[in-house]
């Protein structure tokens, strides 16, 4: 059906989700640390007006609480966190190199384009709208996944992460206003947490490699011949105890 | 008629004893002749037993029991396995006790007591013979038992008596005992240690088998253990004669059967002997390692006797 | 009534194999435990279970229980018909011998380090595990027996474990178990899928179509092949059976060799039911490929126990060309020559168990008093051990097939049935199976070769090492142990009638079909089909031996001289033979080795030693290790390094995997 | 209800005081204690519901499937406690971590334990994603307690890995809430489990063939089937030997289960569709694969820990195969297999850590001759090897005995390839092992005081359910399987 024929509100929210969609395309393609945290930022916000407006449609009050939540915890919480520790990090200026940026783009075209034709057989008529918001979301949580792959950089990493949860959250409220309240405040307390331990990790892997390039943490694999494990493994009597 | 048999069967027995340096006697002989020598009369290897018992045995020191056992266990097993053999009349009860697998078992019984002697005193000789006796006993027994099983396939019977019955009962030409006639001969001629494969006639180390286990005995036991042999051969041409050319021999125990059967297995024998002492004449004794090849012929003479009793005269 | 006393008897007899692997716990703090208490109670075990199959197999008929184990839904359910009976009888009369050998035999290990513990649990366990074999009725009680005896045998063969050759001996051992067991597992599998249930009765009742009857036997002749060690499937046989202490050595090669031939009899004639000939075909070339292989191999080892192992080979190789002359006969519907081939096999079982066991006890006293596994070092020991040089003597007589001794009359009873074939319609058979005796005939006279060297090189001759010249008279017990199976040996040879006529119940009752003329004509006759066809008269050969010994012995003392004097050794007037002049085991073999050498890797080469003597190097390999064994290894080896490439290290490589499952799950679904 | 509330409820306040309390010995008794109670109310908990007792309501429920499950947990907490008290102790005094870390570890453990309560009580689905995730929060600090290179690498994949599954399976939670939402009137039941069990019928097909997906990869990557399972070997390998016990007796299960009681779901949703089995289907494609792949993965192994974490893969692999098989057999034989691996796999790691005591290294080229320095400990591993590898007469074979003809009636071919991986993981564990057990003690190699109670215990029982299933367990997993099924095994 024709987005016309929508009511305003709905429409909206389909503009929102697909600038939702285009800030995890700037995430994806942002090399700069700081501004991608910032357009991170900017997504949580985003998830949180569509939050507001599909509690409006529907009068879901519990709604304007998570979009509340939401709001604190992704668009102010986590970035201001992340904040803080790329500047204990100094990673402020960091830049990353990114590899073969089209051909990434490509691929998340790609994803976005799958992740419709994939929820294209959810047929059935009152549900377009929400399908499409499905769509969308699903599309948001695979670039996220795709962007975990794509670098290497411990922080860019856990953004990808993040904005995988924003397109699950994304995917609750549109599609199906709202998951039970319960759950909500123990995905949100699990975020939090995760959030706390991935920048207690971050300062661990510093001290360990002194840096955050996740493809130097390489030491714990099958492929090694036996000479090189002998002098990568875990210091034996380090990992296992001192005998007797 | 029971205390009858028993008695034809002790009788033959002794004749095996009686008549085995005879037949070597005369297979000298014929030899001798063909080499154009007068050579010693037929009686001669009774006169080299009587001396040889007459002399003392010696025993190395290095010599156990078992050296001194081993004579009489060869001499035994194998006087018994010959004295199975339907020499001058069928229908033996002894035939009945061992068939013609037990009469190999037997053979086996004092080669293996021979081989072992052969070790025991523990020189390099000793040694060299068992193992080449051994080498060609594992070779020819599997022919020899081919070739009697093609005669007990058809018989339907292990037993030697009955497959001479058969024999006598309906002769045919059968290209199966052809077969196995011609394996029977090669193994004969091995297991006796005749001339292509060994030679009863000579001490050069390289070449000798039977001897050469022989070499530690002296007195008795030298005697017994050739008589052994003798008996052996003896045992092989009857084996030969009497089941492929069975005529003449006693179906009963009358006297007068027993006697034309011993004149014909005699005759037999001489001319299987005359037969051998021209084939030693003419042919040279082979390396030992061309012993297999012959063995080989031997044991597919015989499975082809088999096969060709199996294929061709089914039903038979 | 008795036939439940019989089943009592036979679980007294676990009972007490048990209580004697958990009484050797104490052996670790008083090692006398293990051969005061241990031992005996093993002994006593074998007996009650020798007593028990005795018991039953005069009565016949069945016993059956139930035991508080196994599956919910399937009790586990003991049963004890003829067949268990005589494969107890085969199992009691080795641990019998054991139980008197032990004692003794095990005091070399007090001193030792390894733990008399294992030694004398898992012995217990292995006992207990083989009788539960023969005695289960269901296929979850029989696995679970068949692996205990797999798996303490391997902690036996790995008992001396300081020597990485029996640890690698070990391994194998377990390994080739393993996938046997999983075989057999299999095999019953399809049974039980077709007859709805893992209990026997179920079983018997399955409906089978050819097809997968096929499949089920084809299964079980590997799993059980595997374990009986045929040819080629047998390389873990002659490394583990020489690496376990010797009692253990013939406890493995007389009797589990022979629990394994229960289970492919108890699968095949039983629980299959009605055979196909073309299975006795695939068992007889096998069994026969396996007889020959086995001797061969044998002949040419220098190591007494290994060559022992090798004969183990050969001699399962024979049984099994019993038992597929059963399945052909039985197959073409010739109930009365499948029965005789059949008791030819079982025969041969209880001879092979008695003359094994006897010969690996007598190495076990050898090595005791020498240690010394080595042929080349042997020599003499018949004067310094003359007790076990006799014993080992008959040993090797039965075991070479010569009358009057038992190895003879199984062989002479495999003939007599093979002899049978021209009975068969079939004329592929019937030249097969001529082919197949005399593949048998050149084993039993290459046996005899091998044991001829045996003998002659270990217990005759002189002395070829200083230790060897040290060598002592075993204890009592040990020489115990090996007399009560050489008189065995020999009675069994002597009559072999009354054995068949007690062993006759079996075919009859398994298959219908018993050998009514066998003991017809009094204990005197044996005549398996008819007097006409075939008759053995074993006493009244030994009578006749007897008797023209006396002959000789009489006549000896009339004619000859009776003095006998001592000097050396003739050797054709050359110098006086030194100890190393003698013939080894090695230059015996030598000519056979020349014929029948294509069947081995070879490689012979003479080189100089750094002291720049001459020296002569031989190794022996067996073809099927580069033909079947290493394929599969490699196989393995190079997949698990194409495999690891999984775990390359790098977290986002990991991520991408995810993602790629999770896009191809996605696409698949839609 | 109460003694729910008191399985619940105990770890969280062990949880709060250990996180506190600093006197070592204290806390490692007290760890033993709160464990103990646990395992008190859990077995009360398990006497009611075999008395027929509805335990439900309040989101929570619990019936014949999870109760068992709540039973091993429980168990194996407690065992695994018992053994942590001088392991941690021993490291401790190593300096390998501090009193800090010795705190965070004693109060983890317990939130680790109450996640997995709660995830095996909880019937909402969102609650169980919550526990689970949580139970991955409260793991990873431990696998980086002795903060060694590896360490940290080995917790930040794991970290990783699992947050990625987890928040897939979110995703699939939330689809599967978008579906019930059509059918089901009240939006707070959307996640309720029973409740949608009852409903399945009427959920919408495609959505739940695409949710099932997600919660497959997600909850997958926890119980470790190839190729999500690069974390466990890491994880297994460096955390302390305690964790590792725990994680592969305990944390893979309640994985497993997740996906066992979603699988119910999907079937029911596809039971008319065109493809009723894809679930099934799906689990049995993952777990042979997973099966076969860690069988290879053995032979190539130079750490201990890591070989029998791989060993775990292999037999999750092959639980998660019998469930997609499905029908009574497979499913009896798969929660029977569940319960005897957990004990087992648990009293391999007791027994490693002890070994690796030792040896004082996790390198198999270095662990040599355990028999002869510390027969204990070399035969105890052994043995537990054997067991591991399913050999009769412990209870692994049962299951596995009963797994194969489950196969053999379904999918007879496959069989072969259950057998050649068998056979291929076995050779694989023990090339490995006997050099460890066997031989000669190298020079200097001391034994170490161990505490080999937890190994007896396990052993024991599983000795006795390889011997003998004692009817009451019979019941009670034929009830669980009628449960998952729908038919009897008895």
């Amino acid at each position: 059906m024709s987005i016309t024929l929508l009511p305003l509100l709905q429409q909206i929210v389909l503009v929102l989700a697909a600038i939702v969609l285009f800030t995890s395309f700037v995430l994806l393609s942002q090399a700069r640390l700081i501004a991608a945290i910032h357009a991170f930022a900017w997504q949580g916000a985003l998830v949180a007006a569509v939050t507001t407006v599909v509690a409006a449609t529907g009068q879901t009050h519990h709604l304007y609480f998570s979009a509340l939540l939401t709001l604190v915890l992704k668009a102010l919480l986590i970035p201001w966190m992340l904040h803080r520790m790329t500047r204990r990090l100094a990673l402020e200026r960091h830049v990353e190199t990114l590899r073969r940026p089209a051909l990434v783009i490509m691929a998340a075209v790609a994803l976005v384009i799958f992740s419709y034709w994939l929820v294209l057989p959810m047929v059935q008529q009152e549900m377009t709208f929400t399908r499409n918001i499905v769509a969308i979301s699903l599309a948001v949580v695979l670039i996220g996944l795709l962007m975990m792959v794509s670098r290497q950089q411990a922080v860019a990493q856990v953004l990808g992460f993040m904005s995988m949860e924003n397109g699950l959250f994304l995917a609750a409220v549109s599609a199906t206003a709202g998951m039970p309240l319960v759950v909500e405040l123990g995905v949100a307390f699990d975020v939090l947490v995760a959030m706390v331990l991935f920048g207690v990790f971050f300062f661990q892997i510093r001290e360990s490699i002194d840096s955050l390039d996740v493809d130097r943490l390489n030491r714990l694999t099958e492929t090694a011949e036996v000479g090189e494990v002998s002098t990568g493994r875990a210091p034996p009597r380090a990992a296992a105890g001192e005998g007797g | 008629m029971n205390a009858i048999a028993w008695g034809a069967a002790l009788l033959q027995a002794l004749l095996y004893a009686a008549l085995a340096p005879l037949l070597v006697g005369w297979i000298r002989k014929v030899k001798a002749r063909l080499q154009n020598r007068r050579g010693a009369t037929v009686f001669q290897p009774y006169r080299d037993l009587r001396k040889l018992l007459l002399k003392e045995a010696r025993v190395a020191h290095t010599a156990s029991p078992l050296f001194r056992a081993a004579p009489y266990i060869v001499f035994v097993s194998t006087w018994l396995a010959a004295s199975t053999v339907p020499l001058i009349a069928v229908n033996l009860p002894t035939a009945a006790i061992a068939d013609i697998i037990v009469l190999v078992g037997l053979l086996a019984l004092a080669r293996f007591f021979l081989a072992l002697a052969g070790m025991d005193v523990g020189t390099a000789f000793g040694g060299m013979g068992a193992s080449r006796e051994m080498l060609v006993a594992a070779l020819a027994e599997p022919a020899m038992l081919m070739a009697v099983f093609t005669l007990a396939m058809s018989a339907h019977s292990t037993n030697l008596a009955s497959v001479i019955d058969y024999q006598l009962g309906d002769f045919a030409l059968r290209p199966s005992f052809l077969f196995a006639l011609g394996g029977l001969i090669l193994v004969a001629i091995a297991e006796t240690g005749r001339i292509p494969v060994d030679n009863p006639a000579t001490h050069l180390e390289l070449t000798m088998i039977h001897e050469a286990m022989l070499l530690e005995y002296s007195g008795r036991h030298l005697a017994l253990m050739e008589w052994a042999a003798q008996i052996k051969l003896v045992l092989y041409g009857t084996l030969i004669a009497n089941i492929f050319f069975p005529w003449g021999i006693g179906l009963d125990f009358a006297p007068a059967a027993l006697a034309t059967g011993l004149a014909a297995v005699v005759l037999k024998l001489f001319t299987l002997g005359a037969a051998l002492a021209i084939g030693e004449t003419v042919l040279a004794k082979m390396r030992l390692f061309r012993a297999p090849a012959f063995l080989n012929l031997a044991l597919l003479l015989a499975l082809l006797g088999l096969l060709s009793q199996v294929i061709l005269e089914v039903g038979a | 009534m008795t036939q439940h006393t019989a089943l009592l008897l036979a679980g007294l007899a676990v009972l007490l194999a048990l209580v004697s692997s958990v009484v050797s716990v104490a052996a670790i703090r008083v090692p006398r435990v293990l051969r005061l208490l241990v031992m005996p109670l093993f002994g006593l075990a074998g007996l009650a279970a020798l007593a028990a199959g005795l018991l039953i197999l005069e009565q016949g008929g069945v016993a059956t229980a139930t035991l508080p184990m196994g599956l919910p839904w399937l009790p586990s359910r003991v049963r004890l018909d003829v067949l268990s009976g005589f494969f107890l009888c085969v199992i009691g009369v080795v641990s019998v011998a054991v139980g008197l050998y032990g004692p003794a035999y095990v005091r070399g290990f007090e001193r030792g380090r390894d733990s008399l513990t294992a030694l004398g649990g898992f012995a217990g366990l292995f006992l207990a595990g083989m009788l539960l074999v023969v005695l289960a009725d269901d296929a979850f009680l029989f696995m679970v027996a068949w692996e205990v005896m797999s798996l303490s045998s391997y902690f036996l063969v790995a008992f001396q474990h300081e020597n990485a050759a029996n640890r690698r001996a070990a391994f194998l051992y377990l390994l080739m178990a393993h996938i046997g067991g999983l075989a057999i597992l299999l095999g019953y599998g399809v049974l039980a899928s077709f007859g709805g249930g893992f209990a026997f009765e179920a079983m018997r009742a399955a409906p089978l179509s050819p097809g997968w009857a096929s499949v089920a036997f084809a299964l079980a002749f590997v799993g059980f092949g595997m374990k009986a060690g045929l040819v080629p499937l047998h390389a873990w046989l002659p490394e583990a059976h020489p690496a376990a202490p010797s009692h253990i050595s013939a406890l493995m090669s007389g009797v589990m060799l022979k629990v394994a031939v229960y289970g492919f009899i108890r699968f095949v004639f039983d629980l299959l039911g009605d055979v196909h000939w073309q299975w006795g075909v695939a068992v007889l070339v096998i069994g026969g490929i396996s007889a020959l292989t086995g001797v061969l191999a044998a002949l040419m080892q220098t190591d007494l126990k290994r060559l022992l192992a090798y004969s183990s080979v050969e001699n399962l190789g024979i049984i099994f060309i019993g038992l597929g002359l059963a399945l052909v006969f039985l197959g073409t519907g010739h109930a009365l020559l499948g029965a005789l081939a059949f008791v030819a096999a079982l025969y041969h079982v209880l001879n092979h168990a008695l003359f094994k066991g006897l010969l690996f006890l007598g190495a076990g006293a050898i090595v005791q008093s020498t240690h010394e596994y080595n042929l080349e070092q042997m020599g003499g020991l018949l004067r310094r051990m003359p007790w076990t040089g006799l014993f080992f003597l008959l040993g090797c007589i039965s075991i070479a097939a010569l009358p009057p001794f038992n190895g003879f009359v199984s062989e002479w009873l495999t003939f007599q049935a093979a002899l049978q074939a021209w009975q068969l319609e079939s004329g592929v058979l019937r030249s097969l199976i001529p082919i197949v005796s005399a593949v048998l005939a050149l084993t039993g006279a290459l046996v005899a070769a091998t044991f001829v060297k045996v003998y002659g090189v270990a217990f005759l001759g002189q002395a070829r090492s200083r230790h060897v010249r040290r060598a002592r008279q075993v204890p009592l017990g040990m020489r115990a142990g090996q007399g009560w199976l050489a008189s065995l040996c020999l009675l069994l040879g002597v009559l072999p009638t009354t054995v068949i006529g007690v062993i006759d119940v079996i075919p009859r009752e398994l298959l219908g079909a018993g050998l009514p003329q066998a003991a017809a004509h009094g204990w005197l006759w044996l005549t398996p089909v008819s007097p006409a066809t075939a008759s053995y008269s074993a006493p009244l050969v030994i009578v006749l031996l007897a008797v023209f010994a006396g002959a000789a012995l009489w006549g000896m003392r009339r004619s000859a001289v009776r003095r006998v004097r001592r000097c050396d050794a003739w050797d054709c007037g050359f110098a006086p033979p030194t100890v190393r002049m003698q013939y080894t085991a090695t230059a015996f073999a030598q000519p056979i080795r020349q014929v029948f050498g294509l069947l081995f890797h070879i490689e012979e080469s003479v080189g100089q030693r750094e002291d720049g003597a001459p020296r002569y190097q031989l190794s022996i390999a067996d073809r099927a290790w580069s033909l079947f064994y290493m394929p599969v290894a490699r196989a393995v080896e190079s997949a698990s390094r194409r495999v690891v490439r999984l775990q390359s290290g790098n977290v986002r490589v990991y991520l991408g995997w995810t993602l790629a499952t999770l896009v191809l799950l996605l696409w698949i679904i839609s | 209800m109460i003694a729910l509330l008191i399985v619940l409820l105990t770890p969280v306040a062990g949880a709060l005081v250990l996180a506190v309390l600093r006197p070592l010995g204290a806390a490692g008794w007290l760890n033993v204690t709160v464990s103990a109670i646990t395992f008190g109310a859990a077995a009360w908990l398990t006497w009611m519901i075999a008395a027929g007792v509805e335990v439900a309501g309040y989101g929570f429920r619990v019936d014949d499937f999870n109760i068992y499950l709540v039973a091993l947990t429980a168990f194996i907490g407690l065992t695994t406690s018992i053994f942590s008290r001088p392991y941690m102790r021993h490291v401790c005094e190593t300096g390998l971590t501090r009193q800090r870390g010795m705190r965070i570890y004693h109060s983890m453990y317990q939130v680790f334990m109450f996640t997995m309560l709660l995830a095996l009580t909880t019937d909402n689905l969102g609650v169980l994603w919550v526990a689970v995730e949580g139970a991955t929060l409260a793991t990873v600090l431990l696998v980086s307690l002795y903060r060694t290179p590896e360490a940290v690498e080995a917790a930040w994949k794991y970290f990783i890995l699992c947050g990625v599954g987890i928040a897939l399976a979110l995703f699939g939670t939330v689809l599967t809430y978008f579906a019930a939402q059509q059918v089901i009137a009240d939006p707070s039941a959307g996640l309720t489990w029973s409740t949608l069990y009852r409903h399945a019928g009427h959920l919408q097909p495609a959505v739940m063939r695409l949710a099932f997906v997600f919660l497959l990869v997600g909850y997958g990557t926890k119980v470790g089937l190839v190729p999500m399972h690069q974390w466990l070997p890491d994880a297994h390998s460096e955390g302390p030997t305690p964790m590792s016990a725990v994680l592969s007796g305990l944390l893979l299960n309640v994985a497993l289960y997740a996906v066992v009681r979603l699988k119910m779901l999907v079937d029911g949703s596809l039971a008319e569709s065109s493809a009723p089995h894809l679930a099934g289907y799906l689990l049995m494609g993952f777990g042979m694969v997973s099966f076969l792949v860690a069988g290879l993965f053995l032979h190539r192994q130079r750490d201990i820990k890591r070989m029998f974490s791989y060993s775990s893969i292999e037999h999750m692999g092959l639980m998660t195969f019998a469930f997609g098989l499905g029908g009574p057999l497979a499913t009896f034989g798969a929660l029977l297999h569940m319960l005897v691996h957990s004990f087992t796999k648990s009293a391999i790691f007791v027994t490693v850590g002890h070994a690796t005591h030792i040896a004082g290294t996790q390198r198999i080229d270095n662990i040599r001759g355990l028999i002869r320095t510390q027969p204990a400990v070399g035969w105890s591993l052994l043995i537990a090897v054997a067991a591991i590898a399913g050999f009769p007469p412990f209870g692994v074979f049962t299951s596995e005995f009963l797994l194969l003809n489950a196969t053999m009636k379904a999918q007879p071919w496959l069989t072969v390839a259950l057998l050649s991986g068998l056979g291929v993981a076995f050779a694989g564990l023990f090339r490995h092992l006997h050099p460890m057990v066997y031989g000669a003690a190298p020079e200097g190699q001391k034994p170490v005081r161990a505490n080999m109670f937890p190994v007896a215990i396990h052993l024991a029982l599983v000795l006795w359910l390889g011997l003998s299933i004692p009817g009451f367990l019979a019941q009670w997993l034929d009830r669980a399987t009628e449960l998952i099924t729908g038919s009897h095994l008895l």
